[in-house]
């Protein structure tokens, strides 16, 4: 399942954006047109501003776009779906639950209660992202890297066919991230899943994705969709290599070129 | 946002840290220091009495109090006065909260409804009770109904004015989440708005428990056969002041214990804000 | 006088210091204080070296204020000053006023209520279990040898003639000048029982304290003697009265003046003496009796001296 | 931090989005609502008058309400009473809620000095006042001063109960930035405290502004020669319904007003939560 | 002023901190020792948790260390001094206060108003930052990586001798990040200002650093003071060359170790 299949789960067509602030309008996203395949890692990178969140909110159905449309396995979409994944850009925990709870959340919500298995499983997730010894400790007990980390997790457990990302690993140090890094390839190739991932840091754009998607600066245009034909699987040894090289030269150009 | 908390943790750690016998001995004091305060106020009041010299019925000293207290409490009145109080209290807060939260949750969600609603609700609030008593008399009888009326109405506006703040300082990036997890209207409410909400919500709580217990008195002012308002009354119209302050003072510890209540309600459902 | 005069204020050829003196009213500005707007008006109270200064609030708070000698004079009825004696404020009634005692139990016509054995198994609105309304509707119940338990009592505030015309009780305790005036007004007629028909209690009158008494007893007589002149002038003229009223509770004028006219019209006959009393003056066995009464209702503990209640010395300058 | 902030906009966003025309559609519907409310709750009133058939002294009309109202104003008296109360209530308001912030900023900062004045703040809440009334008149006299302590008590609370949770809710990182920066005691009061406890402590202005009116009503039934609460009292001995409802209803449009002050001052100062 | 003096600006001796989370004792600094010289560049790599903020906490002077002392300038340090500008993890602007608003805070603090002069320094700092169309926007209206280079603005304006800065470019995308990379350079050079920097970017790190610091996982320990001996003025061509890449391995190296 490492390489993509030809069946697009997620096709998006023409989807526009634009906001008003106060009076002025704000043009966010231009129209834009693009399809995910099955078990695909895409990546999307661009200027601050550019309108990734704005695109993500919309392809998780939380903002209609102003123009456009979208399909989700073959399906209309236009809604929030529970075979989606979302992951926010900023940590969004509740308070005033533990770790363990938070991640429990979507299972609650989905089913109503949690079932052992439910438990033991969240457990087993929450020990995969370091976080063991910390179940019943709140949010608030955590720093920054580690709550990004409850989050992925919670993400993680509602098995979602179609993960959006919106950088997950942003507070996370260097180390972490890339362990996180390869713990999400390591998941993706085990499930299949289909992650459309936002990142400011071309290294784990080219490192994790088959395709590197560039938006251009405000309004978003989707100026490039650079193939990264590296094998599978892939290991950190995979960033010094002149192939790995030249393709983070050429997004990073791309994105040079939108400035 | 995580940093806001670690600070929140070295202020917190660098007390503790002081040593635990430093702490235990903090804690003693504030343990302390509440009947010493007490003890003060009651000091105070017997000076007062005898350097003023006031006659009884305008300040009794404080031991009369407590012989008048001692003699009502003999012949079991006390309790029943006290029962019928607490009774007011309690349905009327009952009434008042459970019509604040709903109301408050209403308004907090629909800003539009707010505004149109908002003018109305300060009306009802700016009414003198005492002065459309008896309108109310004749709508509720001068039975238990118009006490519980009059306590419903004063809890009813700083509950409704908490619970609207706090629904609306819900965070919309967890109302976000929830919608992306397509969590019902139900769920929405339990699993995020109301503890979302709490925090505020308790201010409000707070101060309609103190309220309530005035609340309860204006209705026994009105006219009452029992209760402590009653009492208070009574011994006005009977110029009998230690009466009237055993009444008063019951009605002080009342509240105290109602805020008690609220108090330590909140410190279990909110322990999570002081980890 | 028999009182050892202190040097005379009144009586000096050249304008005599007016000394301020604050009465405390028992109830809001009203026409049925008409006497004492007559007074001011028409300069009784200042030909008496008196500053009036009328202050409304509650008879129970008056009397308390007067026992500690915070306020010198007030209006107060009988019991209640065997009530302040007995909780051991040195307050003594100087005036009679009300030669009648005011408060009634009145019910619509139509419920045929007009004894007070009639009152029996009723429903009877009350404002509360104390102060004039009670003794009231002990004393008449006593006349019928009803106990409380054999009437319905019910506590309604001051919501007499609103309780009594939506039916919410089948009589009430009220002041006769207030809630049967009101309905009568509305069209309602009214069937009354008086107290003052089964037991006299010294009713509403001038108030104030032993030390005044013993060290400004030509102040007391000023008091006395300016109220007396001015409740004669009342009397003798209503019209000219009830304007000055008017003037004093402008309120109580324009749409008000029928009312305000009927209660003042009602007031008049409970201000006019009985036929052998000397106006102001009270006797010893009414006041014998009234500390009895209230001795037996329960109100206080033991029967007050009749002797420490009141003095006539002011009236009839003995 | 941004993205809730970006959340908001977009709901406020899509709200303007929808175009100016719908825009303005509900922007005039608001404006209308209130007094469409307003016009059915009158209409409801002389229905009921009209229905139930309640004597004038009972119920009044609103046309009877309405005379009476122009005939009060006629002669002047009417505004005398009105700046009567509203002195009341003014310098209440005032004596009551600079105390209010004052003790709020201190209890706020000192969490053990709040723990041991609670009990006694709420104590003072819920003492009857009406109770103690004698004591007041021989401390305060009867005049006004009596009237402005029993607003002042009455409008502290709800502001100190604000201020203290408004100053603990202060971001521990804009104190360690202050700190870091070597501000004064009085540039972190000013420049940090004050404008960041504002949005909570214009909660309990709200709260204290209604209730205001009702302290300047209760004081004046304590017994007074002038203001609204004395015409409700003596529309009450005069058996002046109308009257007491003109009175009552100008102190509803008191508690309106007021209540429009805080709003208007709070949008004003807090303009930049909304933009 | 590219190359480090020999005077040591700032002298940590013996500075240890522990902390207790309830009744558990939880050690975050053992015993640390070093010295900034004066115009030197140093930067501060290590763990998430591994006590870097705290660091940075005690040399402000914002929390007093359990042991061990500090000098500043030659004297005794242990609160705060507006000498030394902060940084923090966390954006801390006001949010009543406009941009420019906030900028001038620390100005009107330490000198009760702000002079015209003042006024205009503020606005060309904004506009360096790339900021000029937004002096009268307020924080919320903002991008979170735009905050982060108001607050730059702010501590800069106050020109202090040494600057404490915690992960300052922590949310900008790659080419913003780059750019304040080097306007940072410029100013130090040019101002001769101290800087002590966290960052989990090894790149930045090796970029900018004279020498990095590298922390232990917790509690932590300076277990390294690299020496990047690269020629200034430098720019990011320097990130291809071997020499950079030697150095960045090290560190990097370096930082496995404590894992
Ligand atoms: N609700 C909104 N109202 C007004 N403008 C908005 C709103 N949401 C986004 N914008 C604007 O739309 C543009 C795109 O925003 P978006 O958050 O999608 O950018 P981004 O690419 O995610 O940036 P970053 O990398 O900083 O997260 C920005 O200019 C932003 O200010
Ligand atoms: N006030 C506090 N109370 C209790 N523990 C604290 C406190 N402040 C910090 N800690 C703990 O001390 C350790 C060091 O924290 P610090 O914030 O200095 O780490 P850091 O290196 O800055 O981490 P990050 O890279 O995530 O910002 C952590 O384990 C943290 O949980
Ligand atoms: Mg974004
Ligand atoms: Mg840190």
């Amino acid at each position: 399942m490492t390489t993509p299949s030809q069946t697009p789960v997620f096709v998006v067509e023409g989807v526009a954006k634009g906001f008003t602030d106060g009076y002025r309008p704000i043009q966010a996203l231009r129209p834009i047109s693009f399809e995910l395949y099955a078990g695909e890692i895409v990546c999307l990178v661009g200027p601050s501003g550019s309108g990734k969140s704005t695109l993500l909110r919309i392809m998780g159905g939380l903002i209609p776009p102003d123009a456009g449309a979208m399909w989700f396995e073959g399906r209309p979409h236009n809604a929030p779906n529970t075979a989606i994944g979302f992951v926010f850009q900023k940590t969004n925990l509740m308070p005033w639950r533990t770790i363990l709870q938070n991640v429990l959340l979507p299972i609650e919500i989905q089913q109503g209660k949690v079932s052992p298995v439910q438990r033991e499983r969240a457990e087993a997730m929450l020990a995969t992202m370091g976080l063991k010894d910390f179940e019943h400790a709140y949010p608030r007990q955590l720093s920054g890297g580690m709550n990004q980390r409850v989050v992925l997790a919670r993400t993680l457990l509602q098995q979602p066919r179609l993960l959006l990302m919106d950088e997950p690993f942003g507070q996370l140090d260097a180390l972490t991230r890339e362990r996180l890094n390869l713990e999400l390839l390591r998941l993706q190739a085990a499930e299949g899943v289909t992650i459309l991932m936002v990142t400011h840091s071309i290294t784990e754009a080219v490192l994790l994705s088959d395709r590197v998607f560039v938006l251009s600066e405000r309004p978003g245009r989707l100026i490039a969709q650079t193939p990264v034909p590296l094998p599978r699987p892939r290991d950190l040894t995979l960033i010094s290599t002149p192939d790995f090289g030249a393709i983070a030269t050429q997004v990073r150009s791309l994105i040079g070129e939108t400035g | 946002m995580f940093d806001a908390q670690k600070a929140n943790f070295t202020l917190r750690a660098e007390r503790k840290q002081a040593g635990t016998w430093r702490a235990g001995l903090a804690q003693y004091r504030m343990q302390l220091a509440t009947p010493l305060v007490l003890v003060s106020v009651i000091a105070l009041w017997a000076l007062l009495v005898t350097w003023q010299g006031y006659p009884p019925f305008i300040l009794p000293s404080p031991a009369l109090v407590w012989q008048k207290f001692l003699l009502m409490a003999a012949d079991g009145s006390l309790l029943l006065h006290i029962g019928v109080t607490l009774l007011e209290i309690l349905l009327g807060l009952f009434i008042g909260l459970s019509t604040a939260f709903a109301l408050g949750y209403l308004l907090g969600r629909h800003h539009t409804l707010e505004r149109i609603a908002s003018p109305y609700i300060v009306a009802s609030q700016s009414i003198p009770i005492v002065a459309i008593a008896p309108l109310i008399v004749i709508w509720m009888g001068s039975g238990l109904a118009s006490k519980v009326a009059v306590t419903a109405l004063i809890t009813f506006f700083p509950t409704l004015v908490a619970t609207i703040v706090g629904i609306r300082s819900v965070d919309p990036d967890l109302h976000d989440l929830m919608r992306s997890l397509r969590a019902s209207r139900w769920q929405l409410f339990w699993k995020l708005e109301l503890p979302a909400a709490l925090p505020i919500i308790f201010g409000g709580l707070k101060l309609s428990a103190t309220l309530s217990v005035v609340g309860a008195v204006v209705g026994e002012l009105m006219g009452a056969n029992a209760g402590l308002g009653y009492l208070v009354n009574l011994g006005r119209g009977l110029l009998d002041t230690p009466m009237m302050f055993v009444a008063i003072l019951l009605l002080v510890v009342i509240a105290q214990a109602l805020h008690f209540v609220v108090a330590t309600l909140e410190a279990r459902l909110l322990h999570w804000q002081r980890v | 006088t028999s009182l050892p005069a202190m040097p005379a204020t009144n009586n000096e050829a050249v304008a005599p210091a007016v000394e301020k003196v604050k009465l405390g009213l028992g109830f809001i500005p009203n026409v049925q204080f008409a006497p004492y707007y007559v007074g001011i008006e028409k300069g009784f109270f200042r030909d008496a070296g008196i500053d009036l200064e009328l202050s409304y609030g509650f008879e129970n708070d008056y009397l308390k204020l007067v026992g500690v000698d915070e306020y010198q004079f007030m209006v107060g009825s009988g019991d209640q000053v065997v009530l302040g004696r007995a909780q051991g404020l040195p307050v003594r009634y100087v005036l009679n006023w009300y030669s009648r005692y005011p408060v009634v139990i009145f019910a619509k016509a139509e419920r045929g209520i007009t004894t007070p054995a009639d009152l029996a198994g009723k429903r009877v609105g009350i404002p509360g279990a104390f102060g004039a309304s009670y003794v009231a509707l002990r004393g008449i119940l006593e006349a019928a040898g009803l106990s409380e338990q054999e009437i319905k009592l019910e506590s309604i505030g001051f919501t007499q003639a609103a309780a009594v015309s939506e039916d919410k009780v089948d009589a009430a305790v009220d002041y006769a000048v207030n809630g049967p005036v009101v309905l009568e007004l509305a069209g309602i007629p009214t069937t009354q029982i008086a107290l003052d028909d089964y037991l006299v209690i010294p009713a509403n009158g001038m108030v104030t304290n032993e030390k005044t008494i013993a060290e400004r007893p030509e102040l007391v007589q000023a008091m006395v003697s300016a109220t007396r002149q001015a409740i004669a002038y009342t009397l003798a003229n209503p019209d000219e009265a009830f304007a000055i009223a008017l003037q004093s509770v402008p309120e109580a004028g324009g749409e008000n003046a029928a009312v305000s006219r009927a209660v003042f019209d009602a007031s008049l006959a409970y201000w006019t003496p009985r036929p052998e009393q000397t106006l102001g003056a009270t006797n010893l066995a009414d006041w014998q009796a009234a500390a009895e009464f209230m001795q037996r209702i329960g109100l206080v503990d033991t029967v007050v001296d009749a002797e420490t209640l009141f003095t006539n010395q002011f009236v009839t300058g003995e």
